[in-house]
């Protein structure tokens, strides 16, 4: 009987717990479907415990202490989600033996895995978002080269995050010839008058929406009532959900978002969720309409990336045994979710397919393309690639400058089993 | 008696002020001598506490000059004068309410004090040396006023009349020159006028303190003082020797009425 | 049944400091009782535990009752006592000075529902008691003299309409003639209005001259209690409030400096 | 020039916004001396109290969630709730800390935000919720059409709203007893209480009066932003404005509120682009701070009396 | 009983102002020391060390600055993270760009750019009191925050606007692990806790407390207005910027400006307020408080209500509670935990008797 320990820092009070509590609803109720409806992983019971962090730094590192020998095994896998978290605990999870997943977040160079063998930055990063977003333009244009001249609007939350999309976008810039207008909105971005008007002036055929929390909606709706097209509109993945469109109300139809998950209950897997846990009265929701939401469904991506971790690292270290960070490691870093898997678990088309290397913790770095249709999101697009080459030269070239800076020698991956 | 009045030191010549259209002062001229204990007294609102403050710079007055010891007086900040040894007391009880009687009367020292923070921040040494040779002379202040069994008490639990003669004791904590004392008495009964009084006298004999005194009870200003201006609606109407005053038919009619 | 009587009160503020120690006295209707004793004897403390307005500073009466007409009033409301006729003049004036004098005058009125004429005969009379508020009425009471302040306050006080003043130290910094004055309004009130009155008060004189009765606090504890004009030629209460010795009046310059002993408290 | 006009236009339109905001701050303070830095959150309490009855409301009495019964309702009910929380705060908070120094009440008013925002998400859920007040947030097409300018009708019917509130409060602040009361208490807790002045019911009223004007401020900022915890951030907003103007000053909200707004919009399109934009966060600020050196209690607030 | 000053006299006025005059608690005081210097990092394990103590201390640190301008100078300030930021920041540029900075030198010299940036947001404060001023100090929370994000000079041009602080090594010892980490923080936070009480208790200490109670009249005695602020501002930041240091080097370890944003300002007021306005004790009684009452709920909420209710709701509660508690103690103390524990010692020293 033994029990597999998942520490959750969570967020459900504060500006973003409307968020967070799809998020970790989703997630919790994805580990409740294991155990309900399989009896766990091999056997192996998963176990949870949330810690509310309120999104701050200091009280993530709190609930990283806190948790990190709770459970038989210790805590196995640690995912922050808040790049400030991250960052905090990023040199405490290599000490302490823990991986640490950012799925959508975080620190973009450790997808490096050579120079950071503890972080996982999974399935895409806010690099591979930015070139994929170009390359969505591209399509739309009807060519990459079509964007030779054009104009695109950088509307971004004015913080780290925020910033993490220029240099990426500079580049982007120079190999296609458009001109990048980077506007910033200073937090917490509830009103947005004067960037919009500077927008209107500038006239750009497209906008990329780099924002966060009640910045989105406001973006929405000044661009509603700047007469912006929404469908030029183009957010980002945290820019993408129900809880941004939804106060928007009717300026928010048209407004297109990427996403490395998307919207949705008609997945098997969801059914799935509303059949043995909520069927059995234990759901995490407590609005159950929002199950198959944005937020929501990126829960059920974390929770199958951690499931899919353990399974593969049981292969290797034991069936229905519980699993040390270490342990669990080793499963991150060879995770393969192909296409048969990604049906198996009823989640084709929900998330990208995703393989894992000691090279690449990233993956796919793909994204799919959502745009609200006045209720809902609705898929436009299959999955949407990034410019791999730049973007992991961009990767390579930081993680090796911080490899210089902290004298960390880079793992030969090719001894690597 | 030791003392001896000596030559002008305050020379206040048609001082008037105005707060917008309330003519507080006008026109005033008087002065005051070394060593002398000089009485204010008027009704209310004719401008006495407004007189002490043109001295100490509080208020700056719009017209006329001020000669301190013979020399013109620019305008000058509060912290100015007393830099040039002019401590006061106030109407409305201006202790530090947060701080003990300790403490309060020790800030009247800080003039005196030269050590500075980072000296006061590693305390052993310089700094301690210092803060025990003014607590030795603060403590003489305490034992000269009998306020010893509250020295440690914040002075916001004090009675009234004891945070009066705690005031004056951050006052005589200075060594002032000149002392300004706005209604020390206010609020007191007979016994522990008798005592202020005592003080007042104390203080004037033993350290030749020039005293500046606004009090409404009559008793007190004729016993104690050696000359007395008298003010009515911010107008001087009578300056003499306490008999002189006593007996002016304008000061009279104007404050002391037919009662006394 | 006496009008206003406090039974046996202690009073503790800070949950420490032991203030009052069993305060007992009776404040007959329409008579003036006057309050005395030396600085901290506890006159404020007992008039605050009156009126009720002593919890604002952190004080509790802790044993014993206050009751006025028969009714106890020591969880009432501030506010409720001043409509039943209660209202204290505080010591140390408290203006409010944001507010022009004659703001200050109207908000005495507060719990009066009294027509725009009655208002204006009550301003009228206040103004008449004391002319030199009239002359300063539309300045903010903050920026009046200490004087000016004091008279506010307790013509605020009037505006009330009480039929019992908690008086704290009415006479303190006002000219000798204002003095006079305000206990000829209280006189006045108590005479032709049948207010009553209980006055904290240092200028003894004055005050035992007015008062019906007296009573001295000492330390948190009544000492003596009398009729004004018994407690007058007390020789005590000559000496040490009066400053009359046996030879009449000393003068404040003669006066020797050295710790006397009160007779009662031996 | 049309464009600066627009960008003026605007600024100010969003200076009305901020200061229906502050006009809770003000009141507030003119009557208690309380600095409430809880109306931010209940702002976002009231707002979300009111979308809540709003959501519950059709499927408890069987009525069509789009009927004005459902919004009058919703809004009554709101307001209720906002008249519960004052008197809540009144008996639970401010009554016992009376004639406290002006810091700690407003640290309780901060212990009080926690308390309303984890009540609000408590009772509500954390859901991000739309509010449509039937007013659309577009341009008024005459003016686009005739002079390119931007001008919502949305922007203008809050001003409309700010502009009554406004009206009415100085009116009674300046003209009625009570006003005057109000004034009294924010100068000396213990000095009204001695005359009578029940600073209990004062306060309950006072607080209810500004539970509604933060209902209001919810509701035009829900619907502009949506209802979320994102509401509680106006109060950031309308502090600059707040001290512009003055706290004690019910115009001066309103004036604040115009010049904060224009200087802002004006300085982020004209100015931010040389720093790199983003000042929106401080310069408001920065322009209140640079103000209040000429003028140190804002422009229509009271003197600060310091005398000896 | 046992709690008596009874019999212990002081014959020198030396004796007297010492910063414990009654025996009992300078042995009190000692043995605390060696709890926490000698047996802490001994006996407690990593978690209470980086997640309690060292935050603990640390915070202490920030909440004597504030403790010393807000408590003791009386000049409300709600950006005190924000000068936290700039000694973090300075910290990391002056050993990134400086080579062989020696870490406490860095340290020193960080307080001092906080300090100088303080004297320059406390130049209103000679005009501007109260809640105008409060207000005011936001402007320095966010345009010092807004800046260091804005110009990535700061944070080495690091993409993320992150920084991660540098090993601290003293005279060759780096001090990795988290007692060294901790026994480090606790000297320089117990030794400059030390400064600021030898500064409240001395003349700089006086002349605060003077302006803070009555300005006017502390200027008719001779202080300076702006000589006193500004120097309450600088000693204040320089103390919050040597304790954003400590936050970014012996805490968290990285840093982003983001990190010292209002919340956290807030909570430093919280820890004064709780604490204790105007006590040194009193910040290290309020740190302790904000930082574990948090913890504290976390572990009990759930385990009172069980799995029962929602997680959001077990969240929320806690907020409530957090909240309601705030307004609790200042029902109950006004002065906070320092006088309630200093009432504690009256009532001892009479027990038995009740007064
Ligand atoms: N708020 C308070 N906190 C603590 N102690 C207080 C407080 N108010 C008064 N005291 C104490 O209570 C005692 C009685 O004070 P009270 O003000 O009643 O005296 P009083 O007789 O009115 O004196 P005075 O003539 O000076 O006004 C004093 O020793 C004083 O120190
Ligand atoms: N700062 C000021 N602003 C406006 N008016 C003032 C100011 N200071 C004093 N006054 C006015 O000037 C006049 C004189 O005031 P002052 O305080 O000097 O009187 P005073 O003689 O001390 O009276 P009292 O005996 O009542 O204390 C008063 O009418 C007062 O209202
Ligand atoms: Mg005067
Ligand atoms: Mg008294």
């Amino acid at each position: 009987n033994e029990e597999q320990f998942i520490g959750l820092p969570s967020y459900r009070v504060g500006p973003y717990a409307a968020g967070g509590s799809g998020l970790f609803g989703g997630w919790i109720d994805y580990m409740q479907l294991v155990n309900e409806r399989d009896g766990g992983v091999n056997g192996v019971k998963l176990t949870w415990e949330e810690c509310e962090t309120e999104y701050n730094n200091a009280r993530g590192v709190e609930c990283y202490e806190r948790m990190k020998k709770k459970g038989s095994t210790g805590n196995s896998v640690f995912q922050p989600v808040s790049t400030g978290i991250t960052y905090s605990v990023l040199e405490k999870v290599a000490q302490d033996k823990i991986p640490m997943v950012t799925i959508g977040y975080g620190r973009t160079d450790a997808a490096d895995g050579r120079v950071f063998p503890w972080v996982f930055p999974m399935i895409t990063t806010y690099w591979s978002q930015a070139s994929a977003i170009v390359n969505f333009m591209g399509q739309k244009e009807g060519g990459m080269d079509k964007l030779k001249g054009k104009k695109i609007g950088l509307l971004y939350h004015d913080s780290a995050y925020g910033k993490e999309s220029h240099a990426i976008m500079d580049k982007l810039a120079a190999k296609h010839g458009f001109e990048v207008i980077k506007i910033a909105v200073a937090h917490p971005g509830n009103e947005q008058q004067s960037q919009w008007l500077q927008i209107r002036q500038a006239k750009p055929d497209y906008v990329v929406l780099w924002g966060w929390g009640v910045m989105n909606p406001t973006a929405i709706k000044a661009a509603a009532k700047t007469g912006f097209p929404r469908e030029k509109l183009i957010g980002v993945w945290w820019s993408g959900a129900e809880e941004d469109t939804i106060p928007a109300g009717t300026a928010a139809k048209g407004f297109i978002a990427a996403g490395f998950n998307v919207a949705g209950a008609n997945y098997p897997v969801v059914a799935d969720i509303k059949k043995h846990v909520y069927g059995k009265n234990k759901g995490n929701m407590e609005d159950k309409t929002r199950v198959g939401s944005v937020y929501y469904n990126r829960g059920v991506v974390h929770g199958i990336i951690t499931v899919e971790a353990i399974r593969k690292a049981q292969e290797k270290y034991g069936k229905g045994k519980a699993l040390t960070g270490e342990q669990m490691r080793w499963g991150f870093e060879n995770l393969n979710l192909d296409d048969a898997r990604l049906k198996a678990l009823g989640a084709t088309g929900f998330m990208p397919a995703l393989k894992i290397t000691c090279a690449d913790h990233e993956g796919p770095g793909k994204v799919k393309f959502q745009q609200w249709d006045g209720s809902q999101w609705k898929v436009i697009t299959d999955w949407v690639d990034s410019d791999r080459p730049l973007v992991r030269g961009m990767i390579e070239e930081s993680a090796a400058a911080y490899a210089k800076e902290k004298g960390i020698k880079p793992r030969d991956c090719s001894k690597e089993s | 008696m030791a003392r001896q009045i000596g030559d002008v030191i305050v020379d206040l010549q048609n001082i008037s002020l105005r707060f917008g259209g309330v003519k507080a002062l006008t026109d005033i001229s008087f002065n005051v001598k070394e060593h002398e204990i000089r009485s204010i007294i008027g009704p209310n609102g004719a401008g006495k506490s407004s007189m002490l403050n043109v001295i100490n710079g509080v208020y700056h007055p719009q017209e006329g000059q001020i000669f301190f010891k013979g020399a013109l007086r620019k305008k000058m900040e509060p912290h100015e004068a007393a830099e040039q040894g002019i401590a006061r007391t106030f109407q409305n009880i201006a202790l530090f309410k947060g701080m003990t009687v300790l403490d309060n009367i020790m800030t009247g020292r800080n003039l005196k004090m030269k050590c500075n923070f980072l000296q006061h921040a590693l305390y052993w040494g310089a700094a301690q040396k210092e803060e025990i040779a003014h607590r030795i002379k603060v403590e003489e202040v305490i034992e000269f006023l009998e306020i010893q069994d509250i020295r440690k008490t914040p002075v916001g639990r004090l009675p009234y009349g004891l945070q009066k003669r705690v005031e004056l004791a951050r006052a005589l904590a200075a060594e002032p020159h000149i002392l300004l004392l706005d209604e020390p008495m206010a609020g007191m009964n007979v016994e522990e006028k008798q005592d202020m009084c005592r003080f007042i006298l104390d203080v004037n004999d033993h350290y030749g303190t020039t005293i500046v005194l606004i009090e409404h009870d009559m008793g007190v200003v004729m016993d104690i003082s050696d000359r007395v201006v008298v003010l009515d609606y911010g107008k001087k109407i009578g300056d003499g020797e306490p008999d002189e005053v006593k007996n002016n038919p304008d000061v009279i009619k104007a404050y002391l009425g037919t009662t006394h | 049944m006496s009008y206003l009587s406090i039974n046996n009160i202690e009073v503790i503020y800070d949950h420490v400091i032991l203030v009052l120690k069993g305060v007992s006295l009776q404040v007959p209707q329409g008579k003036i009782v006057a309050l005395l004793g030396a600085n901290g004897a506890g006159k404020s403390t007992t008039l605050k535990s009156i009126s009720n307005l002593l919890r604002a500073e952190r004080g509790d009466v802790t044993k014993g009752s206050v009751e006025f007409k028969g009714e106890r009033i020591d969880q009432r409301t501030p506010a409720e006592l001043v409509k039943k006729g209660v209202i204290q003049v505080m010591e140390g004036r408290h203006c409010f000075g944001h507010l022009s004098i004659e703001e200050n005058l109207l908000t005495g009125a507060y719990t009066r529902s009294q027509s725009r004429a009655e208002l204006k005969d009550s301003l009228d009379k206040v103004y008449n008691y004391f002319p030199r508020l009239k002359t300063r009425r539309t300045s903010q009471a903050g920026y009046t003299s200490g004087g000016e302040q004091q008279m506010c306050a307790i013509g605020r006080a009037l505006m009330a309409k009480p039929e019992m003043i908690l008086l704290d130290e009415p006479s303190m910094g006002l000219a000798p003639q204002i003095v006079e004055e305000i206990f000829e309004i209280v006189k006045d009130l108590n005479s032709k209005e049948n207010v009553s009155f209980l006055l904290a008060e240092q200028n003894t004189m004055v005050a035992l001259r007015y008062a019906d009765f007296g009573y001295i606090l000492e330390n948190g504890r009544v000492v003596m209690e009398g009729d004004a004009a018994d407690l007058r030629t007390n020789e005590d209460v000559k000496e040490f409030y009066l400053g009359l010795s046996s030879e009449g009046r000393k003068s404040f310059r003669e006066v020797k400096h050295y710790r006397r002993r009160k007779r009662w408290l031996s | 020039m049309q464009f600066f006009i627009e960008v003026l236009v605007g600024g100010l339109l969003s200076g009305v916004m901020y200061a229906l905001v502050a006009l809770g701050f003000v009141l507030i303070y003119k009557a208690s001396g309380v600095f409430n830095f809880a109306q931010g959150a209940m702002v976002f309490f009231a707002a979300l109290t009111f979308v809540g009855f709003q959501e519950v409301l059709p499927g408890w009495l069987g009525l069509e969630a789009d009927s004005s019964v459902v919004f009058w309702l919703a809004f009554l009910l709101a307001f209720i709730a906002m008249i519960v929380l004052g008197i809540a705060t009144e008996r639970i908070v401010l009554r016992p800390l009376v004639n406290q120094p002006h810091i700690t009440l407003f640290m309780a008013t901060i212990g009080l935000t926690y308390v309303v925002e984890g009540l609000a998400q408590m009772t509500w859920g954390a859901n991000v919720r739309g509010l449509d007040l039937g007013i659309v947030d577009e341009p008024i097409a005459w003016l686009m059409d005739n002079y390119e300018i931007g001008v919502s009708k949305f922007d203008l019917f809050a001003a409309g709203v700010a502009a009554s509130l406004v009206a009415l409060l100085a009116l009674l602040f300046q003209y009625t007893k009570v006003g005057r009361a109000l004034r009294a208490v924010a100068d000396d807790h213990q000095a009204a209480l001695s005359i009578g002045i029940p600073l209990q019911t004062i306060w309950r009223v006072v607080w209810a009066v500004a539970g509604f004007v933060a209902l209001v401020a919810g509701m035009i900022w829900g619907a502009r932003n949506g209802v979320q915890f994102a509401l509680t951030f106006t109060a950031l907003k309308a502090l600059p404005v707040l001290i512009l103007g003055g706290f004690t000053s019910v115009p001066g909200a309103i004036v604040g509120g115009l010049i904060i707004g224009a200087s802002e919009k004006l300085a982020e399109v004209y100015v931010g682009p040389f720093v790199g934009g983003g000042i929106e966060g401080w310069f408001p600020y920065m322009l209140a701070l640079a103000f209040l050196l000429v003028r140190p209690e804002g422009l229509f607030g009271e003197k600060h009396i310091d005398r000896v | 009983m046992l709690y008596r000053e009874a019999g212990q006299f002081k014959a020198t006025y030396a004796e007297d102002s010492q910063i414990f005059p009654i025996r009992q608690d300078k042995i009190g005081f000692w043995v605390l020391m060696l709890v926490f210097g000698v047996a802490v990092p001994l006996l407690t394990n990593e978690y209470w060390l980086k997640a309690i103590l060292i935050p603990v201390l640390i915070f202490s640190l920030a909440a004597i600055g504030l403790n010393i301008l807000t408590g003791y100078a009386g000049q409300l300030s709600l950006g005190s993270a924000a000068f936290m930021a700039v000694g973090a920041f300075a910290a990391y540029n002056f050993i990134l760009r400086i080579e062989g900075m020696p870490f406490l030198v860095a340290l020193v010299l960080a307080g001092l750019t906080a300090a100088a940036v303080g004297i320059l947001f406390g130049l209103p404060s000679l005009r501007i009191k109260g809640f105008y001023l409060a207000v005011a100090t936001l402007a320095a929370q966010f345009f010092i925050v807004w800046a260091l994000v804005k110009f990535p000079w700061f944070s080495n041009n690091s993409s993320s606007g992150v920084v991660t602080a540098q090993d601290v090594t003293i005279l060759g010892y780096t001090f990795a692990t988290p007692e060294a980490k901790y026994v480090l923080t606790f000297l320089i936070v117990s030794f400059m806790a030390l400064l600021a009480k030898n500064m409240v208790r001395s003349s700089t200490g006086r002349a605060w407390m003077a302006v803070r109670d009555m300005d006017v009249a502390a200027q008719v005695i001779g202080f300076r207005l702006m000589r006193t602020k500004l120097l309450a501002f600088a000693v204040s930041s320089f103390y919050c910027g040597v304790a954003g240091a400590l936050y970014a080097y012996t805490y968290i370890g990285t840093v982003e400006p983001e990190g010292f944003n209002l919340d956290l300002s807030f909570k430093i007021l919280f820890m004064i307020i709780i604490g204790g306005v105007g006590s040194i004790m009193g910040s290290f009684l309020g740190a302790a408080f904000i930082v574990l009452l948090p913890i504290f709920l976390d572990n009990v909420v759930p385990v009172i209500f069980g799995d029962s209710l929602g997680a959001g709701f077990v969240s929320n509660f806690q907020l409530i509670v957090f909240g309601g508690l705030i307004i609790f103690f200042l029902i109950v103390e006004p002065h906070g935990l320092a006088r309630l524990w200093q009432i504690a010692k009256e009532k001892l020293r009479l027990w038995p008797f009740p007064h």
